[in-house]
């Protein structure tokens, strides 16, 4: 008889808030098989372009995810605005540039406090939450909403940023970089977060390129792929250095994020400093037709919103490639003989976002 | 305003093999597979590459009947998308390595993308 | 007020949101909001729960994993639907494998629309269901155990 | 010096009836202290109390009618360990009745025949036998300096124990961090290791039984706490600040370490066990059995 | 009166040694057609029947030896041994098992030389003796070894009927059996040192035909292995018995009673050489393989190997020199062995699924502790070391038994195959679950053993040492034992029960064997107080006395414990039933879940077994090489004793 | 020393405040832009029906006959879309959010706006 424990990993689980499955296969604690399992949130709305007009859109496009929904609902509309070649004012693009470096803090800091609930240590999870809310403040102050933003519009933005609220926020961003700079400290330099972050799900540059791993779990790889260095929005404009790290394992993982978050910080200060006063929308007319593969580096990776028109106000069609399904091959490897201990470790390692995954 | 590089190449569904393994055979990266329905029983399928942030899309346009060969022999991640394309439109797909048999992504409606779907109540 | 509405302990699950709500009932335990002082602790487990809080509109595919889950909650316990999902399918109410609010598979308590649903809204529909599940107690106990339904079938 | 059966049964029924209060206070100020560190204001000081109030108001939910015996007996034997403890009863004896009530525990959720339980009934025995010598150990420890197992003649020894036991202590301190499911060893027991095996050996556990295990829990603390009364229990005033000292510490490595896997905590406490006790023991021995026999 | 009560027992005691035999005998030449269960339930019936008399009229007596002419019984003895000798070399050579030949060749060799040299001077006249210690050996063995006998009957019929491949030869084992028992007899009554070789002997041969009873190629290896480790203390014996002879050529030291009183430095060599083939039967490391390897014989005779006979004739023998090891660097390292195979037999059984390894493990270890108990040999580790024989007996036989019943039933000695064994067959698994409460739970026979060790140890010199081990082994016991019962009792629905068609006298023996391990844990102060402390009062002039309080609190947690269970009779609330909680998936009776990819998953749970920490390779390798060492020390120090 | 880097936040937390508002006994946090809920004002809905295009959940339903404009606020996803595109400014964003309900339902409200020539300030909303 063989030795086993066949564990039902989800798709209700305490570590997991988003449902996915996983058919463990333990030896003692070892992972010797694993088969996943998603479609638990499936809802198809990649159909709904054939019920809502493509301005319409815009706000189902950034509900696909409630923690970059403002990336989600920018990709979107910079695909469509390359089909249409519209041109979008320049204050709009800085504009779009800060609240997606925004995205990124919340989405790196909120990871960051459930990577930490990960390995058992609450309180880091309860420090990250707390500097996360911060963030938070400031998209409700700009925005009007927490989480979903709903700013962005076909031909620019949907709101402004008055230029005194914007010096408020960089500075603010200073106090930010302290609390985050002794969050990370922990994260990097404590032994026990270490023994379990370290040498943990080990990903090789050649197996993470070749499966598709894309963001932080390609670049803890040393797989230098940013889509931010394509230039989209303001991005051309600003300065930034790519984040990686060689190791390929859990911790390599966090440490790419934990950077980035100082990059991040970086870059929206300088956005703030250079961005231009002026309109922030352009009119838009007609309708879309042709077709676009719009990509954007949004916090988990490389997002792909490929967008066909043909003229009506009704998409052909627009699918929505996130970032964590192209991960999931490499989670799947990552796991293959790891303890039972590291599992939530692993699966959190690549950030996973199953809402968008599954759309 | 600044266009990220893209390119459409349509090929023959038996020159899929070849051409994505040369693919594989210049360092491309595989970004994603995506179909879509451009007529009634009419498929197109994009199979993006990146290298160095240019995207080459190698495209088949095919019928529901059509079986097509799995790529997961070059690129092993690809099953996400394979799968993922059968179970909402229908592709047949042949040879994937890890293959959910239509459990990938369970619908309430058998290949939704394949069909034409009626629903919604008024407000 | 009885022990029970001085420890509500809940369980979150997520039938098809989009993270939004998801990361706002998370929230709601973080330093910021810390929903403890109530007493509550997120269990995670079903057994231990006494609120549901579901986000996110059923489907197909999660319609049994949400019943289950309901079912295995020792009475008396309250169902908080949170955010536009879980209480109409929302935005997303159109889409072939949306079946709607979840109150199409569970019986639903509360609602706390919202999208997201604000981490105050949440608090104030877990209060609200306090008072729901003393009810439930009361009406528990007035029962006698012979005549309670079997394990299995709920709704 | 044996107790008189009186004055022993009086002592155990003060504890049996006392004990769960002061349990359930130390539990409440522990999640009060632990809220405090991660910067929120936490659950109000009779939080414990609730909870198991709560826990006797719900259904009695099972996968088998069994788990009631395992949880009743867990309980049960705690408090005759404990009020074995109290009366002054003998060490080793308290040990093997604590061991026992933990089996129970164990048993139940091996009963239930469910992944999650069945795993934390593992992860639960790995922690036993982790934490076991050196409870042991501790025992001898202080039979070596006040040549009693007798807790009623080592409480009244006048000898500060813990100038002797320093190494036994520490090494009690850390299994007392695994005794009191306190982070980096939090591996097995209800809401600390949930991210992996949701709730461990309680996972199938609920209502009154959840109840029965959260009562034994706090017989426990106040046991535990006792054992490190001991050590200081020739001056009742250090003891009481060292006990306050000793479990604000926990709460402090609570807070500041992640949850290590379990060969890290086997080898750990079998390290501390064999190294920190061990030598302590050895001078000890030395001391008193060949330099002055 | 006097005289009278003296003769009765020495007449029980040639009873109880001749009596087995002729049983064996008459079960050997038993027509075919003969039925020859009775016989066995007749004979098993009188030896337990006079074991219990033996103690009712000699529990209050104190050593008694007797004198029994030795002449021809000699001639007899060594007119056997010669022909197992002679057979034995013939099986050798035609399995081509060089090693054991040659063993078996230097022991006849070292007794011929014996005999011709010395043995035909002495004459010794107290040849049988009788204290209480014998009477608890009389009493494992003829309870617990004839209840074994007749549990036999069914065991050996449906293991014929399940392997048919293996040829029925139920005489030859009955008549081993009793053989067996009857060499038991002898053993624990001889005075005379030349004889208990001779029953020791028998010992190993009658081990040996069973061990290899299925002739399978396994059997006839590991068989063999046990002929070679146990001959190996034989030859250590029979040097220990030239050296005697050599240095007293009266032979009045060959007399057991008198050697042990003859002081260090007459006792010392015998002592150690004696022991050391007291490892050897009591399967310590380096020699544990054998006893693992002997699990391949049917279960009843592991049962009898384990707990009341073979291993029990070795730690016997090192008890009875206790006193002469106490205190003494050479019994240290005894104590040593026995305490470093406790600790790692403890633990490699962590790694162990197959129910009779753990349980060979287990032996082994508890085996160890007793070792541990007499190489440090003070009176109150003398007092622990025969309370944990007798608490060991009782359990393990159970066990045995236990398992080789549901192994009956089920096909199977793994331990996985016996998840939900409380559903299945729930009489059997409360059996069990008593019979390793017996083993690790207080307030059981081996907790209350272990504890007293403690006790003892710490008083002891170099006692440290052994209660770090046991600290330590205790708790890998407890490990291994406590998943063991969690599988059994875990509860899985909808099984049929399996427990019909086990026969009356199986069900017999075993409801014995619970009683027994509940009444030892309840009766232990009465054991100890008539029987323990005597003897340890005899042989020490002190012994150990418990503390009455302790006695009551245990007795009572003993009381807690029985009436507990009935504590479900009356659970306040009407439990709801609810499967076991699956992350949510729906499941089909608690039993199977449909997970990924569509398909249907049977619920499947095993224990942990921590290979790459308990592990046998290594633990064994390491326990090898460091008893080696000790013994060595051990062997060297005598040598230079000789010296 | 790599393993007590968090002890130092966990001390000086322990000492300072807590970061938590003590929401319901404080208010809740809001700004100025805060999507709370969708109010309307009847007195200058000019029944265009924009607003029930526009909106993406289809939350708003305007009956012409009856004269009332009715919103589901179980449906609403608070993303200002038609108070965005309402021609005659009718519609605002509240910032309170809309509590917790036991039934869902939707508020109706009577389109009082009569004609532009003879302004009228009757507008309170019957629910
Ligand atoms: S991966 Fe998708 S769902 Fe996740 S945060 Fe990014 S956009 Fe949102
Ligand atoms: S880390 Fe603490 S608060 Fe978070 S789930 Fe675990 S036990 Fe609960
Ligand atoms: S993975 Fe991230 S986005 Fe997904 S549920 Fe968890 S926290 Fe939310
Ligand atoms: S419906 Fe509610 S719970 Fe569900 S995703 Fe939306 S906001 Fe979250
Ligand atoms: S209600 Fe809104 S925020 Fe919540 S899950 Fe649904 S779409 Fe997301
Ligand atoms: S594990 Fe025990 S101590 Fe911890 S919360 Fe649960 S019941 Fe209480
Ligand atoms: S706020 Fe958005 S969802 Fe709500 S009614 Fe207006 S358009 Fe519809
Ligand atoms: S509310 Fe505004 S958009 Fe809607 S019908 Fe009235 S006027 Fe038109």
């Amino acid at each position: 008889m063989t030795k086993q424990i066949i564990v039902p990993f989800g798709p209700q689980h305490p570590v997991l808030p988003e449902p996915i499955h996983l058919d463990l296969v333990l030896e003692d604690e070892r992972v010797v098989d694993v088969i996943p399992s998603i479609g638990y949130i499936h809802r198809g709305f990649e159909k709904l372009v054939e019920k809502r007009e493509f301005t319409e859109y815009v706000y189902v496009a950034e509900r696909t995810c409630g923690i970059c929904s403002f990336i989600h609902g920018m990709t979107y509309c910079v695909g469509v605005e390359q089909i249409m070649n519209i041109e979008v004012p320049e204050r709009a693009d800085y504009l779009r540039t800060i609240w997606s470096e925004y995205s990124r803090l919340h989405s790196h800091l909120l990871w960051l406090g459930l990577f930490a609930d990960s390995f058992g240590f609450e309180n880091l999870f309860m420090n990250a939450w707390r500097i996360r809310e911060r963030i938070l403040d400031v998209f409700e102050q700009t925005t009007g909403g927490r989480v979903i933003q709903g700013t962005c519009k076909i031909g620019g933005v949907r709101r402004d940023i008055a230029n005194e609220k914007l010096a408020e926020m960089s500075s603010n961003l200073d106090s930010i970089r302290k609390e985050i700079e002794d969050l990370t400290n922990v994260f990097l330099h404590d032994d026990t977060v270490r023994h379990r972050t370290r040498n943990v799900g080990v990903l090789s540059r050649e197996d993470a390129y070749h499966l598709g791993a894309v963001g932080p779990t390609g670049r803890g790889s040393g797989v230098a792929i940013d889509l931010r260095k394509t230039g989209y929005a303001a991005y051309g404009k600003l300065n930034f250095s790519m984040v990686t790290d060689s190791c390929g394992d859990a911790y390599s993982r966090c440490l790419v994020r934990c950077k980035e978050l100082f990059s991040s910080i970086d870059l929206i200060q300088q956005a703030i400093r250079k961005i231009p006063d002026g309109p922030i929308e352009v009119k838009v007319t007609g309708a879309p037709n042709g077709e676009f593969f719009c990509r954007a580096e949004q916090p988990r990776g490389e997002l792909v919103h490929y967008i066909k028109g043909n003229g009506t106000k009704f998409l052909v069609r627009s699918r929505i490639r996130t970032p964590t399904l192209s991960n999931i091959p490499s989670l799947i490897k990552m796991l293959q003989g790891c303890e039972l201990a590291d599992v939530p470790v692993i699966v959190l390692s690549i950030d996973p976002c199953i809402s968008c995954t599954e759309r | 305003m600044i266009t990220q590089e893209q390119s459409i190449i349509p090929i023959d569904v038996g020159k899929l093999i070849g051409s994505v393994e040369q693919c594989r055979n210049e360092g491309y990266r595989l970004a994603q597979i995506g179909c879509t329905k451009v007529g009634d029983n009419a498929f197109e399928i994009n199979y993006s590459f990146d290298k160095d942030y240019v995207l080459k899309n190698l495209r088949i346009t095919v019928t529901a009947e059509t079986e097509i060969p799995s790529i997961t022999g070059m690129y092993w991640g690809a099953f996400v998308y394979e799968n993922e394309m059968h179970d909402l439109f229908g592709i047949q797909v042949k040879g994937i390595n890890i293959d959910f048999k239509g459990t990938f992504i369970r619908t309430s409606v058998k290949y939704p993308f394949g069909v034409t779907i009626v629903k919604g109540e008024k407000p | 007020m009885t022990y029970l509405a001085k420890s509500p302990w809940i369980i979150h699950y997520d039938a098809s949101s989009c993270n939004g709500c998801d990361i706002e009932v998370l929230a709601a335990l973080t330093p910021v909001y810390d929903v403890e002082r109530f007493g509550i602790v997120n269990t995670g487990n079903p057994k231990h729960a006494d609120v549901f809080l579901v986000t996110g509109s059923v489907n197909e595919q999660n319609r049994e994993i949400l019943k289950n889950t309901y079912d295995q909650m020792a009475d008396p316990k309250v169902v908080v639907a949170i955010g536009i999902c879980a209480a109409s399918g929302g935005i997303f109410r159109e889409c072939y494998n949306v079946m709607g609010g979840i109150d199409k598979v569970i019986p639903v308590d509360v609602f706390v629309p919202g999208c997201a649903a604000r981490p105050e809204a949440i608090i104030d529909g877990v209060v609200k269901a306090l008072g729901i599940l003393e009810a439930k107690r009361q009406a528990m106990n007035d029962r006698p155990a012979a005549t309670r339904k079997p394990a299995g079938d709920s709704v | 010096m044996i107790p008189e059966p009186y004055e022993a049964i009086v002592k155990a029924i003060i504890y049996l009836l006392l004990a769960p209060v002061l349990g359930g206070l130390i539990a409440g100020i522990d999640r009060k202290v632990t809220a405090r560190m991660q910067g929120r204001v936490g659950p109000p000081l009779l939080q414990p109390f609730y909870d198991v109030g709560k826990f006797f108001e719900k259904e009695n939910l099972v996968v088998t009618t069994t788990q009631n015996f395992y949880a009743l007996s867990y309980l049960v034997f705690m408090a005759v360990a404990g009020a074995l403890f109290f009366s002054g009863g003998d060490m080793l004896l308290v040990i093997f009745a604590f061991t026992l009530s933990h089996i129970f525990l164990v048993l139940g959720a091996y009963a239930a025949f469910s992944p999650y339980s069945h795993i934390g009934a593992e992860r639960e025995l790995i922690q036993i036998i982790a934490y076991e010598p050196m409870i042991i150990l501790t025992a001898v420890g202080m039979y070596m300096v006040t040549k009693s197992f007798y807790v009623g003649s080592i409480v009244q020894s006048t000898t500060p124990i813990i100038l002797y036991l320093p190494g036994v202590f520490i090494g009690y301190l850390i299994v007392l961090t695994i005794k009191l499911r306190k982070s980096p060893f939090d591996l097995s027991t209800s809401h600390h290791a949930h991210q992996e095996i949701v709730k461990g050996v309680t996972t199938d556990f609920a209502g009154p039984n959840l109840g029965r295990i959260e009562i034994a829990h706090w017989y426990e603390y106040v046991f535990l706490l006792g054992v490190v009364y001991l050590f200081f229990a020739w001056n009742p005033f250090i003891a009481i600040a060292a006990i306050i000292i000793a479990y604000f510490l926990e709460i402090l490595i609570d807070n500041t370490t992640s949850r290590v896997k379990w060969q890290m905590t086997l080898r750990s406490a079998w390290l501390v066990a064999g190294t920190l006790g061990v030598i302590n023991l050895g001078v000890l021995y030395y001391l008193r059995m060949v330099v002055v026999p | 009166m006097e005289g009278g009560y003296l003769v009765q027992i020495i007449q029980l005691l040639l009873f109880l040694i001749l009596f087995p035999l002729i049983s064996a005998i008459v079960l050997l030449f038993a027509g075919k057609s003969f039925d020859t269960s009775w016989i066995v339930k007749i004979s098993a019936l009188g030896i337990g029947a006079v074991s219990l008399y033996l103690l009712a009229v000699g529990f209050d007596k104190g050593l008694i030896t007797y004198a029994v002419s030795s002449g021809p019984v000699d001639l007899v003895m060594i007119i056997i041994e010669l022909v197992i000798a002679v057979y034995l070399l013939y099986l050798g050579i035609r399995h081509k098992k060089y090693s054991a030949v040659i063993l078996v060749l230097v022991q006849a060799a070292l007794i011929l030389w014996f005999e011709m040299t010395y043995g035909r001077h002495i004459e010794l006249s107290y040849n049988l003796f009788f204290d209480q210690l014998s009477i608890i050996m009389a009493l494992i063995v003829g309870i617990i070894g004839s209840l074994i006998c007749v549990y036999s009957l069914g065991y050996m019929e449906t293991y014929h009927q399940h392997h048919p491949e293996i040829k029925d030869r139920r005489r030859m084992f009955f008549f081993l059996l009793f053989a067996f028992l009857s060499a038991m007899f002898g053993l624990v009554f001889s005075n005379n040192l030349v004889w208990i070789l001779f029953f020791w002997e028998i010992t190993t041969f009658c081990s040996f035909v069973l061990i290899g009873y299925s002739q399978t190629e396994e059997a006839t290896n590991n068989a063999f292995l046990a002929l070679s480790m146990n001959l190996l203390g034989g030859v250590a014996f029979a040097a220990a018995l030239i050296y005697i002879a050599a240095m007293d050529p009266s032979g009045r030291l060959l007399e057991l009673n008198t050697l042990i009183h003859s002081g260090y430095v007459f006792a010392i060599i015998p002592a150690v050489l004696i022991s050391f083939a007291g490892l050897t039967k009591a399967a310590q490391l380096p020699f544990s393989s054998w006893l693992l390897g002997a699990m391949v014989a049917p279960t009843p005779v592991s049962a009898l190997l384990h707990s009341s006979t073979m291993v029990k004739a070795g730690v016997y023998i090192i008890l009875r020199f206790a006193p002469v090891l106490t205190g003494t660097t050479e019994g240290l390292m005894i104590a040593l062995v026995g305490g470093i195979t406790f600790l790692l037999a403890s633990c490699m059984a962590i790694s162990q699924s197959n129910a009779k390894r753990v349980l060979a493990y287990s032996t082994i270890g508890n085996l160890g502790l007793i070792v541990a108990c007499a190489g440090v040999g003070t009176y109150n580790l003398m007092w622990v070391a025969i309370l944990l024989m007798i608490f060991h007996a009782v359990a393990k036989s159970l066990l045995f038994l236990c398992v080789g019943t549901v192994e009956n039933r089920i096909g199977s000695r793994d331990i996985e195959d016996m998840g939900g064994l409380i559903e299945r067959m729930p009489k059997l698994a409360v059996m069990m679950f008593i019979g390793m409460a017996g083993m690790f739970l207080a307030p059981f026979g081996m907790i209350i053993s272990k504890w007293a060790a403690i006790e003892a140890f710490i008083t002891a010199p170099f006692g440290l040492v052994f209660i770090v081990i046991l600290a330590f082994g205790g708790s890998a016991s407890l490990f291994f034992w406590c998943k063991w019962m969690g599988k059994i009792i875990s509860v899985m629905r909808h099984q049929e029960n399996l427990e019909t068609g086990i026969r009356p006298e199986k069900w017999a023996v075993l409801y014995i064997l619970t009683g027994l391990v509940v009444i030892v844990a309840l009766i232990f102060p009465l054991i100890s107080s008539a029987l323990i402390e005597p003897f340890v009062m005899q042989i020490y002039g002190e012994t150990t006395r418990l503390a009455q309080a302790n006695i009551t609190i245990m007795l009572l947690m003993l009381g807690l414990l029985i009436i507990m269970p009935f504590s479900m009779l009356f659970t306040g609330k009407a439990p709801r039933m609810a499967p076991p909680y699956m992350g949510g998936m729906t499941t089909e009776g608690g039993m199977k879940y449909t997970g990924s990819m569509g398909i249907s998953h049977d619920l499947v749970l095993s224990n942990y077994y921590l290979k790459n920490y308990f592990g046998e390779e290594k633990l064994f390798m390491t326990g090898t090489l460091v008893c080696w060492g000790l013994i060595l020390i051990a062997l060297i120090m005598i040598v230079g004793v000789i010296l | 020393m790599g393993f007590f880097e968090m002890t130092k936040t966990a001390l000086k937390t322990v000492m300072s405040r807590p970061a938590t508002i003590l929401y319901p006994y404080q208010p809740a946090k809001k700004t100025g832009l805060t999507r709370g809920h969708v109010a309307y004002d009847g007195s200058k809905c000019i029944s265009c029906s924009i607003c029930v295009k526009k909106c993406p959940s289809q939350a708003i339903l305007l009956n012409k006959e009856a004269k009332t404009w009715q919103i589901d606020r179980f449906r609403c996803v608070v993303c200002s879309s038609c108070v965005d595109t309402c021609p005659s400014k009718c519609l605002f964003m509240d910032t309170q959010y809309t509590g917790p309900a036991v039934e869902k339902s939707v508020e109706v409200f009577a389109i009082t706006y009569v004609k532009p020539a003879k302004p009228e300030k009757k507008d309170e909303p019957n629910q």
